[in-house]
């Protein structure tokens, strides 16, 4: 579904030039669940955005992002991006516009605009009163309700791609994995590719099949979860696992 | 900093040596005071009066360079006697919070709700006109400008973690106010104070417009201008180059005030 | 909701009572005798105490005040030193004059501000941008009296273009009141011609007088646009292909007037101070310029309640432009208070 | 163990919002309690309230022998409890030098506050004398929490609270801080409150766990038993949602609570 080979991402600031991302390659199958994993600053946010060609005006990519075989970099995003290829944002509460209701900015986004199917999304999202968070403005939302309004909004046009970037980090650990919950069941139910950029080795392994970890714009190490989690080859991952504090066990790491 | 910003500061420093410079630059230092020459009234701009003269026969160009002294003389004492009241009552309505906080903000709320100008012109009308009632009744009107902003930044800052820090450590409302918030302020006061230079002197001028600033014979923009438009359009000069004179000045605390802005990355509220 | 509106009309009453008292005691306590001010130097002193006790000067000064408070609140604010007649009456004669200037002005600074400001934060470091925050420079650092003197100068005098002097042309007569405001009273008269003549008299002074204003609006409205196009919301619907337009005149177009909108009763007591420049020199026979006289004559009764009719002006477009900004912003109107 | 800090039936009303609801608990000398709980449980308010950033509106809380609830504190008391704030971005004072963010305490005590006195604490926290100088926005998240307990050192506290020093920090930064308190605490005989959301965090940090529900104290105990044998039905939620990298963990974890009850939270 997707496919990213050799990508490149540098960001120019007053003069200088910084490559944030050097030579990835990666790839969702439908239905796969994949995670990219890192600490700050190590790319993986610009690798988000430059699958969804969001890049800040500073930033530019060059390489090849392939979209159902199209190569985005030539053909564009027109006519996917929200619709086939959907993003869920970091921050519910900035990523919502404080001036509208839950309701005009759903329908600004949807293809079908029956109420009904906006109700009937909600509650797919485990929203228990759809009616109430409608005609609701973000504000007066809890954190964990507009993080399902998020949710709602990368699902409304059924996509075949869903790069979720860091969902509910702000929020408590429950609604983060609430948001994961449905987003695989979303993945098994309907074949739904979905890449989630974390720096949660535990929400990694709560969530992906495949994970690839960056480190300083490059990928160090890739392959199925398990095995990762279990026996990493590379240090930079196994002093990663060995920071993770750890409900049982030493206390040092 | 900015292009626009460095213009600024090219202007504004340039105008500084023109007012600190004014008895060596002018060419008729004398027609800075009370000279009169009634066969020299009214000249166009030639080679002997590059601006040409007014109706007693003085240098433009001379008054010109002399008037930017009673402006940036202006501008200074009420930066000096506002900024320091804003600032002592915008932290204390910030950080102390209570009463105090409303009564000093319901006091601004009444000093903004009437034009500086007109509060400033009652004043004057009250007094003897002069360039020191002048600058005390502007510096009345001004210092709430400074509470406003002093308060809006203090309430952004005293939940901050090191404020905070501060108070367990045992400091107190005093070297918390000056010591930790105070410093943290400077980019906004700083752009404000630079932006406000330049519209003390429009101010200023309107007032001496209205015949309610400088007393004559001292050079000062605004009567420059109020002397001239009577005369219009015939003769044109006196108007025209006292007021490019005001613009000049108050454009280049404005473009500096802008680059300092940058500069600190504050917002426009200031 | 309604909280909101109560703590708004006390706050507004707060503000007129303050300004009352601040004025009062500028005028009546800090020059000493307003008898002997009022009448200068040259008086004897049979006339001063004579003036003394007709103003109630000897009486004690909350007395004083208590008795102007009370008198003010029937309309009456005593005799004009400099006409003579009620200062009430010169405020009915002289106020609709102001406030057409103002409005119309406003409507400049509103419409024009807002444009430009949209126009630039939307092109942002275009030609087109760069004009116009020169243009809002230029607007704001020129002195209005100088705004006003160019603009006759260039389309009075020599464009003739436009008239220089007064509300309507000499051989007219003003239409028959009904707001005082020429252009609406002659609308409603149905006399065209007045109207195109009130209209003309109208536009430079109100385009003078909006100038700094609008400058001030254009930039904000900029700086906010700017600021709201680097909110997350604008990329979340740039994610989701709203269309640009879409974006830019309602994402970011509501959002962003919220700044403007807060600052916009502010840059309406500057403009009024500015009207006291512009009336003077376009003879706008306005309660600015009756302000300006009453000050340079020490009438103290005319000066006093020149800036409380202001006051209430200002309270009452205050009032106006909130229950706009409680429209625009959501978050105003549903919060509670606290 | 003798009793360091001693709180009895704390409240703290906002208004009409009860942000803590009689809170009950004791630090022992050279004890580290961590304190746990979602956003809006009131763990913040309990820290702000030890330190005396703000006052209870009910309870109280004893510092050996002193009551402090409701009367300003001695300059003995203010120097023995310390805080190191949340956020790295403003926890120092981004227009003074670190070691002027750290001479603070110093200046307001009149303790000694030389050049040396600086380069001891510095050292303390593993930051080399260079950093003395620096800026806070030129020092990576890491060494600015570094530097905010250096400051919180600098009185010679006995009790520290720590208000999620370490949430904003990526792990393996993070396991350093941690690793650093942890040493000051075995080597100095420290007391610390840690303020944190983070259940899984406590094995590393803590001998005792609170778990703070909505204003209320729901559960207390060693850290062991409280993540082995959780008693209160919120703690095993909370354990539920952890994340963790192992099975071993994953076993320890209590089973998730349906929908159902997820949603009543979030209403």
């Amino acid at each position: 579904m997707l496919n990213v080979a050799g990508l490149e991402v540098v960001i120019r600031r007053r003069g200088t030039t910084a490559r944030v991302v050097r030579g990835l390659d990666l790839s969702v199958g439908a239905g796969q669940r994949v995670a990219l994993v890192g600490e700050s600053g190590s790319g993986k946010s610009m690798t988000a955005r430059a699958i969804m060609g969001l890049l800040p005006p500073t930033a530019s990519a060059t390489g090849h992002v392939r979209f159902d075989g199209t190569d985005l970099f030539e053909a564009g995003w027109a006519g996917l991006r929200g619709s086939r290829m959907t993003m869920v944002f970091q921050d519910p509460m900035s990523a919502l516009n404080p001036v509208f209701r839950v309701e005009d900015q759903l329908r600004a986004i949807a293809r079908s605009r029956e109420r009904s199917r906006l109700a009937a999304l909600l509650e797919s999202v485990a929203i228990r009163d759809p009616e109430r968070v409608l005609r609701s403005y973000p504000f007066q939302l809890s954190g964990g309700m507009a993080q399902r309004v998020l949710l709602a909004a990368a699902l409304v046009n059924e996509p075949e791609l869903i790069v979720a970037d860091e969902p509910a980090t702000a929020l408590d650990a429950e609604i983060q994995q609430l948001s994961l919950e449905l987003l695989a069941r979303r993945a098994r139910d309907e074949g739904t590719a979905v890449l989630l950029i974390t720096h949660h080795l535990g929400l990694v392994r709560a969530f992906a099949e495949q994970v690839y970890v960056m480190r300083e714009g490059e990928i160090v190490e890739r392959g199925p979860t398990r095995q990762i989690l279990r026996a990493p080859s590379h240090e930079y991952t196994r002093s990663l696992l060995a920071s993770v504090p750890r409900l049982s066990g030493a206390a040092d790491g | 900093m900015t292009r626009s910003g460095f213009l600024g500061a090219v202007i504004v420093g340039g105008l500084v040596l023109v007012a600190i410079l004014a008895p060596w630059l002018a060419p008729y230092p004398s027609h800075a005071g009370a000279f009169v020459d009634v066969d020299l009234a009214y000249h166009p701009p030639n080679a002997d009066h590059l601006l040409g003269t007014d109706g007693v026969g003085r240098d433009l160009l001379s008054r010109l360079l002399f008037a930017y002294r009673t402006s940036f003389l202006l501008a200074c004492v009420v930066l000096l006697l506002a900024v320091p009241i804003g600032v002592t009552t915008g932290l204390a309505a910030g950080y102390l919070g209570g009463w105090l906080e409303t009564v000093i903000l319901r006091t601004t709320d009444i000093f903004l709700a009437v034009p500086s100008l007109v509060l400033a012109m009652a004043i004057l009308g009250l007094f003897d006109p002069s360039l020191t009632m002048a600058m005390v009744a502007v510096s009345f009107a001004w210092w709430p400008w400074y509470t406003r902003l002093v308060y809006n930044v203090t309430r952004s800052i005293r939940t901050e973690g090191y404020v905070e820090a501060a108070e367990t450590a045992g400091a107190g409302p005093l070297r918390t106010m000056f010591g930790e918030i105070l410093p943290n302020a400077r980019g906004p006061i700083l752009t404000k104070m630079t932006l406000d230079a330049g519209f003390v002197i429009l101010m200023g001028a309107g007032l001496s417009f209205l015949g309610l600033g400088a007393e004559p014979p001292t050079p000062d923009l605004g009567t420059m201008v109020a002397a001239g438009t009577p005369l219009l359009p015939d003769v044109w000069w006196p108007t025209v180059f006292s007021s490019l004179g005001i613009v000049i000045a108050v454009l280049g605390f404005n473009l500096l005030g802008d680059g300092i802005r940058d500069l600190f990355g504050a917002d426009e509220s200031c | 909701m309604i909280n909101r509106l109560v703590r708004r009309v006390i706050g507004g009453v707060f503000v007129v009572a303050g300004v009352s008292v601040l004025i009062f005691v500028l005028a009546r306590v800090v020059p000493g005798d307003p008898a002997r001010l009022a009448l200068g130097p040259a008086a004897s002193p049979e006339q001063v105490e004579a003036l003394r006790e007709r103003l109630g000067l000897d009486e004690p000064v909350t007395v004083q005040y208590a008795r102007y408070a009370r008198q003010a609140l029937t309309g009456d604010f005593g005799i004009s030193l400099y006409t003579g007649r009620a200062v009430s009456a010169d405020i009915r004669n002289t106020f609709p004059a102001t406030l057409e200037l103002v409005l119309f002005a406003m409507v400049f600074v509103g419409g024009c501000g807002v444009l430009f400001g949209v126009a630039s934060g939307m092109r942002r470091n275009t030609w087109l941008d760069h004009g116009l925050r020169l243009l809002s420079v230029i607007a704001v650092t020129t002195p209005t009296f100088v705004w006003a003197v160019a603009f006759m100068l260039v389309f009075g005098f020599w464009l003739e273009l436009f008239p220089i002097a007064g509300r309507l042309s000499e051989w007219l007569l003003p239409p028959e009141r009904v707001t005082g405001l020429y252009v609406t009273d002659a609308l409603l008269a149905g006399q065209w011609r007045h109207a195109a003549d009130a209209l003309h008299h109208l536009v430079l002074p109100a385009v003078a007088l909006s100038l700094p204003a609008l400058g001030q609006t254009a930039r904000i409205m900029r700086a906010s646009m700017v600021d709201v196009a680097a909110r997350p919301y604008i990329e979340f619907a740039r994610a989701y292909a709203v269309p640009e337009g879409r974006v830019a005149f309602q994402y970011a177009l509501r959002p962003a007037s919220i700044p403007v909108l807060t600052i916009l009763g502010l840059e309406l007591v500057a403009l009024m101070g500015n009207a006291f420049l512009v009336e003077k020199v376009f003879a706008w026979p306005g309660l600015a310029r009756y302000g300006v006289d009453t000050i340079l004559y020490k009438d103290l009764n005319g000066m006093m309640a020149t800036v409380l009719v202001m006051t209430l002006l200002f309270v009452a477009v205050n009032a106006v432009v909130d229950a706009v900004t409680v429209f625009v912003d959501p978050r105003i109107r549903y919060r509670r208070d606290s | 163990m003798a009793e360091l800090l001693a709180v009895r039936d704390l409240g703290k009303r906002y208004g009409r919002v009860v942000a803590l609801d009689g809170i009950s608990l004791g630090i022992a000398e050279g004890e580290s309690l961590a304190v746990v709980g979602q956003s809006g449980s009131g763990k913040t308010t309990l820290g702000r309230l030890v330190v005396g950033l703000e006052r209870p509106t009910a309870g109280s809380i004893r510092y050996r022998d002193g009551e402090l609830a409701h009367r300003s504190r001695t300059r003995a008391e203010r120097k023995a409890i310390q805080l190191v704030p949340q956020d790295p971005l403003s926890t120092l004072n981004p227009s003074r030098t670190a070691g002027a963010n750290v001479a603070l305490p110093l200046v307001v005590h009149g303790l000694p506050r030389g050049r040396a006195r600086l380069v001891e604490l510095f050292d303390k926290v593993d930051l080399a004398e260079r950093f003395v100088d620096r800026f806070p926005s030129e020092l990576s998240g890491g060494q600015r929490q570094r530097v905010a307990i250096a400051r919180a050192l600098a009185t010679g506290p006995r009790l520290i609270v720590l208000d999620e020093p370490t949430s904003a920090l990526d792990v393996l930064v993070q396991a350093r801080v941690v690793r650093l308190l942890e040493r000051l605490r075995q080597d100095l005989g420290i007391a610390y409150l840690f303020i944190t959301h983070d259940l899984a965090l406590v094995n590393s940090v803590a001998n005792r766990v609170a778990v703070l529900y909505r204003g209320r104290l729901v559960e207390l105990g060693p850290t062991d038993s409280v993540l082995r044998k959780p008693q209160h039905p919120y703690t095993r939620r909370l354990l539920s949602n952890v994340a963790v990298v192992d099975e071993a963990e994953e076993r320890l974890k209590p089973a998730r609570p349906d929908d159902e009850a997820v949603d009543q939270e979030f209403a």
